[in-house]
């Protein structure tokens, strides 16, 4: 296929699903639970099937595609343009084959409404699809806005109980709100430049860094940072997935919650590129400082919940803090390592959700200590566990340990090394929580677990509870998820292309010549290959303290006092639980805090 | 025009924006929570608003104008229209989890709401 | 979190946000001076290349086509959203739990109504047809005409309201809407041009007929709205109706 | 002319404060739906007839209305709920 084709087909990761919910929804009430999953995988096979097509096209030239036909008019800009370029090509791949394992995952298995689920499953992919591909400002809100919309719908699937309700309500006010802030400092940036295409809106703003402009940058960050659950904007995560079927959160975690850093980081590299020109020290020190407190606060939270979901979901907020970090430091080596950690982390965590998945469907529970010892015959679910575990720990074969290799090469580049030792603690942290875990239910050891209030939310499983069998089409998804992180290490040829691609993406003097004119001038010079061994030693060490974290826990019996480090941190951590009141009235107030020290922050450091 | 009036737009908006988030901090009933997210979704309006007007200008409308003359910015209007539909909308939705978690839990009380507390 | 101490916090912490945006306010260009140049170039070129003299429905339905698709999924997300929250787990009402407990109206209101219906609806159709060319347009005609079935749930007539708010054809209709403006888009792509381009002539400024594509969308979009305010009202009623009709 | 405007924002802006102070539900949705009509208002004012229109007929008619069936909704649940309790 010549690439000119492949670009005609820009629009259809979007159109194709959308579509496809349309005749499922239409139709819903004449067919059948199967019809509507085999519809539902084939919309979202054909969806990836498309984008790798995109993929592949903009892997030998990048372009630009305007719906309506509406080129810009010398500077200014009409339409609406779709960037195809290998970093949001590849986030369309891995939207759609997210979608097209966990709907695979979910045949005839999680409770579907009446066929509600499967239509919502690919408006969320489509949406996601948009959310990647789009350069226009508004547009991305509107992405955004579907993506939420489904989110909070898939989110309330299980109304049997009220927590479902609860939690998905929490979660749609504080990410609606996250998009009137958006649109408030999308409208600021159009009353001064006038323009709603991003490349439009980074040329006229220049280096511009006014209190106008700073809001406006606090407004769409703070936005993002909600979906992205940056502490403190991170509340509604855990009880969005807590209650959400397992196959949404696979998506939530996946990508979803990436996509805002993705947002931010395109903001950061198109929008305000010469904004923080000269005072890059200080957005790093901003950016640092929130990623390293999303690190500690998430890392901890993640040890000392036992409800399986909510442990995953505060290890997702706190490999979403690693990403920030990412973000913070900056330049093209830094995004490359945000692209290449959010793919690993994506599968990783995906594959930890579908085996969370598989416990409660077969051992009817999703509570650490309802769980105990049942899993001894679980031995593959086990297996890919316990390589998710070390996965998240970015050990040595995994990609997660190739993202941060990237990362700390960046990072002693600015001159804060020192950044490493946060991600080998959130590393550490999250990979014991999910071994204790492991340790607890596959294998039966130490004493019984610890537990909390929370460990019993949505404890009524999604599954039918007549057929407990497992299927291949169950344990499928979750090997590939566990599988690609692996295979992607071995055939390192792609992070060449991915690296330069990410060079490209991050340097505005590349992007707006291919906005404006269609074509790409030479691209800044490809990053060269970042020596790993830094980052191996680093993965192993967060390994072996993850290991030992986690004995504190599970052998805690058998162990002096001052040494039950895991026990200590299970029950500790009061005040953080607090913060999870499960109220949205709070939850609005810490993001209104959240909002206006980052906006003060930059008033004062910026300008 | 004295000089308040050039900012009186955006300030109605930030103060509407500050309301609602007022409204949903102090909230003690689910539907009021619903009610003033719309409240705080109409700051955006005013705002769009404000920043596309343009004095002496008409409505972009060309049906009984000529071509030519000078109108307000019909880009901003555009976007509040879709905005409208969208707060319809997510409002239904908000309202609906409401009737389901009182359906579940006999409360419309967000203090009683605390199954998801630690 | 106490409550009086949550609200003081967040006299702090929002009054600073409220100082801010306030801050950021002074350098926005004072009220009433919008200086484009994104709106003056569109208000420009759209009525020449698109004989359209509606240039917000121009812009929503052809310059900015993209984010109005979006819109309709979300309403459609919306809705389907709606529908599955409030779907019935089981049928729960049984002849004992009969209540109704409206008050009746006077014969002149329930009167009133019919006439009232009737102009709702030739109305909804006047705006809807005229998008293009005047304010209007598929979206406010499609609140406009969901609005008219609801007269009859007001006047009492129930059984008639729930005949037409619970067929199943209303499910049809709303996907189709949606599905059909990723139709119309999609058909530009099979014409070889960019998705969502024009492909109808433009017909003379002025006319009923005029602007391509842009009455079309606008239709679908009609329809959808139409449908999917009428199913999420009723999918709110439904309960209640059950509990006053007789069930069958 | 102008004044005529800023008068107007200024009723929405206190409006607006006074429909989030309303503590009542239902006089809430009375409110929202006086509110709905004031911001229609503005819009005719400022020259955006097509917003204007679709804001009169969702902020205050679809908006109130989707309000008052969801509170009769919960209002029915909660009085056959006590009826059934009654009759037990």
């Amino acid at each position: 296929m010549t690439a000119n084709q492949a670009f005609s087909l820009t629009p259809l990761p979007v159109v194709v699903p959308m579509a496809g919910a349309a005749v499922m929804a239409g139709l819903r009430k004449w067919l059948s639970r199967a019809t509507v999953d085999s519809l539902g995988i084939l919309f979202s096979a054909i969806t990836l099937a498309v984008s790798i097509c995109l993929l592949s096209g903009a892997v030998h030239a990048p372009m630009v595609y305007w719906f309506g036909n509406w080129h810009p008019r010398g500077s200014v800009i009409l339409g609406i343009g779709f960037v195809v370029d290998p970093v949001s090509a590849g986030l369309t791949v891995l939207a759609s084959s997210l979608t097209l394992l966990s709907l695979v995952f979910s045949w005839r298995l999680v409770e579907s409404g009446s066929n509600h689920f499967q239509p919502l499953m690919l408006i969320f992919l489509a949406a996601m699809c948009g959310f990647s591909l789009t350069v226009d400002i508004f547009n991305l809100f509107v992405f955004f806005e579907l993506m939420s919309t489904a989110a909070f719908a898939l989110c309330g699937l299980k109304t049997a109980e009220p927590a479902p309700l609860q939690g998905s309500f929490n979660f749609a006010v504080t990410n609606t709100i996250a998009a009137f802030l958006i649109l408030t400092g999308i409208a600021l940036l159009y009353a001064v430049t006038g323009a709603l295409n991003m490349a439009q809106i980074g040329l006229s703003l220049g280096g511009r860094h006014d209190s106008l402009v700073l809001f406006a940058f606090t407004l769409l960050t703070c936005g993002f940072f909600i979906k992205a659950a940056i502490v403190p904007f991170h509340l509604w995560l855990p009880d969005a997935h807590a209650v959400a079927p397992t196959s949404v959160c696979v998506l939530f975690s996946g990508l979803m919650v990436e996509l805002g850093l993705v947002a931010v980081a395109r903001l950061r590299f198109l929008v305000f590129a010469q904004t923080f020109l000269s005072h890059e020290p200080q957005l790093r020190a901003v950016l640092f400082g929130l990623g390293t407190l999303t690190i500690v606060i998430g890392g901890l939270m993640c040890y000392g919940e036992h409800h399986l979901k909510r442990m995953l979901a505060y290890s997702t907020i706190c490999h979403s803090g690693i990403m920030l970090l990412a973000i913070g430091a900056g330049g093209a080596i830094g995004f490359s390592a945000l692209m290449i950690y959010l793919v690993a982390h994506a599968f990783i965590k995906g594959g930890l959700f579908l085996g969370s998945g598989i416990l409660l469907h077969r051992l009817r529970g999703i509570g650490e200590k309802t769980l105990f010892g049942k899993g001894r015959s679980l031995r593959w679910t086990g297996l890919l566990w316990f390589l998710g575990a070390a996965g998240l720990a970015a050990a040595p074969p995994f990609l997660t340990m190739t993202g941060e290799a990237n990362l700390f090469h960046q990072a002693s580049d600015v001159g804060s090394s020192w950044i490493s030792w946060a991600c080998l603690l959130g590393g550490s942290l999250t990979c014991a929580a999910v071994l204790r875990v492991g340790m607890h239910t596959f294998f039966g050891w130490g004493t019984e677990p610890i537990t909390d209030e929370a460990a019993s939310i949505g404890e009524l499983p999604e599954t039918d509870a007549g057929d407990r069998r497992i299927f291949w089409y169950q344990y499928l998804p979750t090997a590939i998820c566990m599988a690609v992180p692996l295979a992607l290490v071995l055939r390192p040829g792609w992070l060449r292309v991915a690296s330069e691609a990410c060079a490209r993406f991050a340097s505005q003097a590349y992007m707006l010549p291919l906005v404006y004119k269609g074509m790409a001038s030479s691209g800044p010079a490809p990053v060269l290959s970042v020596a790993t061994a830094d980052a191996m030693w680093h993965g192993t060490v967060a390994l072996v303290l993850a290991v030992l974290l986690a004995c504190s826990s599970v052998f805690r019996s058998r162990i002096r006092r001052p040494l039950r480090l895991g026990a200590f941190l299970e029950r500790r951590l009061t005040p953080l639980r607090a913060m999870q009141s499960g109220h949205p009235g709070d939850y609005v107030l810490w993001l209104t805090i959240g909002v206006a020290t980052i906006g003060l922050a930059n008033v004062l450091l910026f300008s | 025009m004295p000089h308040v009036l050039h900012l009186l737009p955006y300030l109605v908006a930030a103060w509407l924006f500050f309301c609602g988030l007022y409204g949903l901090v102090s909230s003690r009933h689910l539907v009021h929570s619903v009610i003033c997210l719309a409240i705080l979704q109409s700051s955006t309006y005013i705002l769009l608003l404000g920043i596309g007007y343009r004095v002496g200008g008409v409505a972009p409308i060309f049906a009984d104008i000529a071509p030519g003359t000078v109108t307000v910015d019909p880009v901003v209007q555009a976007l509040m229209l879709t905005d409208v539909v969208v707060e319809a909308v997510v409002v239904a939705l908000l309202l609906a989890m409401v009737v389901k978690a009182h359906e579940k839990s006999g409360t419309v009380s967000p203090d009683e709401l605390r199954t998801l507390r630690g | 979190m106490r409550e009086t101490l949550r609200v003081r916090l967040f006299f702090v912490f929002g009054g600073i946000f409220f100082l801010l945006f306030c801050s950021a306010a002074r350098n926005l260009p004072p009220w009433g001076s919008y200086r484009g140049p994104y709106g003056d170039v569109i208000a420009r070129v759209s009525v020449y290349e698109r004989h359209a003299t509606d240039v917000v429905n121009a812009i929503n339905y052809d310059y900015r086509a993209m984010d109005t698709l979006g819109e309709e999924f979300i309403l459609f997300t919306a809705v389907l959203g709606v529908l599955m929250l409030l779907r019935r787990e089981q049928v729960k009402v049984n002849e004992g739990e009969k209540i109704d407990d409206r008050i009746r109206l006077s014969l002149t209101a329930r009167a009133s109504a019919m006439p009232a219906l009737l102009v709702t609806v030739v109305f909804g159709f006047y705006i809807g047809l005229h998008g293009q060319l005047t304010p209007g347009g598929g979206f406010q005609a499609g609140v406009i005409l969901a609005s008219a079935p609801f007269l009859l749930y007001v006047c009492e007539n129930t059984e008639s309201f729930r005949r037409v708010t619970s067929h199943r054809a209303l499910e049809v209709i709303e996907a189709a809407g949606a599905g059909g403006y990723a139709v119309i888009g999609l058909a530009a792509l099979a014409l070889g041009v960019p998705f969502l381009t024009n492909f109808l002539p433009l017909g003379t400024t002025g006319d009923v007929f005029s602007s391509g594509t842009i009455a079309l969308i606008s239709a679908c979009v009609g329809f959808e709205v139409t449908a999917a305010f009428l199913l999420a009202g009723y999918a709110y009623l439904q309960e209640i109706i059950a509990g006053e009709t007789p069930e069958e | 002319m102008i004044w005529v405007g800023a008068g107007l924002l200024i009723l929405v802006a206190v409006t607006g404060f006074g429909v989030v102070r309303t503590r009542d539900v239902t006089g809430q949705v009375i409110a929202i739906s006086f509110y709905g009509v004031l911001m229609s208002l503005v819009f005719f004012f400022f020259q955006a007839p097509d917003v204007a229109l679709s804001q009169i007929t969702v902020g205050a008619v679809a908006l109130p209305l989707m309000i008052m069936l969801a509170i009769s909704r919960m209002k029915y649940r909660t009085v056959r709920m006590r009826k059934r309790e009654r009759d037990a």
